[in-house]
């Protein structure tokens, strides 16, 4: 039952904590939010804040279904969820289209109205609600990374 | 499972909308086309009853925002009621509360379209 | 984007839909039965018999954690969900010790109050919920394959 | 995270534990050690109220086989009350309704020991 060495090291940091790997279906965001709200839960995160968290990794599925897979079903989506201290790491992970950060919009409540916009609301709400959303492209996989810290001072900032 | 059923009750010459369940990409369509239905029969003072909803993603409210114009444009207007307090603080964070009018319950929201009515005429 | 042929006749089957892998740690037993739960209320199980599968889970759970991976920590269980037609096939799955399957226990309910036994429930309630349970040792792996149908029939026996 | 509390009530001799929460391998030990501090008080007489009980596994089920030898060598039992249909459901399927008596409520459970008594004068 001993690893080799190599096996022993890349078990030891034990991350990332929980995977949840669905199909490129929107009828699987409910569960998808269900299991990010009790992860955040027992990541000590309060109600309020993991009902948010929970929107946002519902949010960052959506577009890898929708954007990154175009509506393909059948791809896999992969969900990371990672405890380091006091900081909930969640990363979403698709294989399809690379994203073009050119696309990622600015929103503007402004020009939402004039503009009568109806799309553009979910990096938007991800942004708003994480301590920071990062994208990136690593073997050919896009990796949208987001960070909640659990402060007092971010409880309050979303 | 309860993902999303919508009613629509007609309050004089309100649309009450009563989404329950909950409101994503995956339940957007149904939410946006009994909207859609309120408007193709000219009923363009709508309410929507969110005392039934478990929680609104942004395909929801792009639903909304798809309507807004339209029904604006014919004198009427989307209200809410109902919100529970992580769906308005939803609403806060996109600063949607200075778009849409919000009311605690649906009876002020159905009257505030009356006051509307008094003030034209 | 154009996959070369075995990866798209690998994607085609899209099996199995749900994977979740939590780390060996009874700290998340309650996470893998609520998912396992709602799975299968997904899947169209009423809730009666959604309830009693998730508890099925949390004991094949245990067992790898208790039996298998000993009580250490940082080890991954996963579990994956499969629905096809009316059959919900869950698979437990652990890289730790072999299931010895003469040491899984035959329950007689006459002898477990003489005897005055603690153990050996688990594996007794899987049988009894399921409608089939099964061991196996495939690519250094356990896999405790679980079977449920959606029948009227399969309703009465759990 | 709502895991498992227990409380003790004494009611006369009878001590009622309230598990309040769910009992799995993870809680178990927390459920156990309710019940032994019950007997390392010489209270052989327990009810358990599962009306707060969410779930219970083979562990919590486990823990009750391990203490209920003591427990009736001792003249006492361990009695249950308030289950739910789903739990009630397992204790059928294991055949345990068998070994524990069951209640419908708490009152019912309580006075069962005292009807004891008098079959015992
Ligand atoms: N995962 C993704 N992969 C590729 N493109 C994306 C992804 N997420 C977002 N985008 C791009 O950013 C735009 C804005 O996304 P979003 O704010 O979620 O609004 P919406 O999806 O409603 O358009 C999308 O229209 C798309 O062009
Ligand atoms: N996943 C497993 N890996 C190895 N051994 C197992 C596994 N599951 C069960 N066993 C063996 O079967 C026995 C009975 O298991 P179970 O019915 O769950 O009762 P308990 O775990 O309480 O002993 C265990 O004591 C163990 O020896």
């Amino acid at each position: 039952m001993r690893g080799r060495k190599a096996t022993a090291a890349k078990r030891r940091p034990a991350r990332p904590l929980i995977v949840l790997c669905v199909p490129s279906e929107t009828s699987f965001l409910g569960l998808v939010r269900d299991l990010t709200k009790r992860m955040a839960e027992q990541a000590g995160f309060e109600d309020g804040v993991a009902e948010r968290l929970a929107l946002a990794v519902d949010e960052a599925t959506t577009n890898v279904i929708e954007h990154a897979y175009g509506g393909e079903h059948g791809r896999t989506v992969e969900i990371r969820f990672d405890v380091r201290g006091d900081e909930l790491r969640i990363e979403v992970v698709d294989t399809g289209r690379m994203v073009d950060p050119r696309r990622m919009p600015d929103v503007d409540l402004g020009r939402y109205v004039t503009e009568r916009r109806t799309g553009g609301l979910g990096v938007h709400l991800m942004e708003k609600i994480m301590d920071s959303v990062t994208f990136r492209r690593s073997a050919r996989r896009n990796v949208c990374c987001m960070v909640k810290r659990r402060t007092a001072l971010s409880a309050n900032a979303s | 499972m309860n993902e999303l059923q919508v009613e629509t009750r007609h309050v004089g010459d309100v649309a009450v909308l009563y989404p329950k369940g909950y409101i994503n990409a995956h339940t957007a369509r149904a939410f946006e086309s009994e909207i859609r239905s309120a408007l193709r029969q000219e009923r363009f003072k709508l309410v929507v009853n969110a005392v039934g909803l478990q929680y609104i993603a942004s395909a929801g409210l792009g639903a909304m925002m798809g309507a807004i114009e339209e029904i604006r444009e014919h004198g009427g207007d989307l209200r809410l009621c109902g919100l529970s307090e992580s769906v308005l603080h939803i609403f806060e964070i996109l600063g949607f509360h200075h778009l849409y009018r919000i009311f605690p319950s649906e009876a002020e929201a159905v009257a505030s379209f009356r006051a509307d009515g008094r003030e034209d005429s």
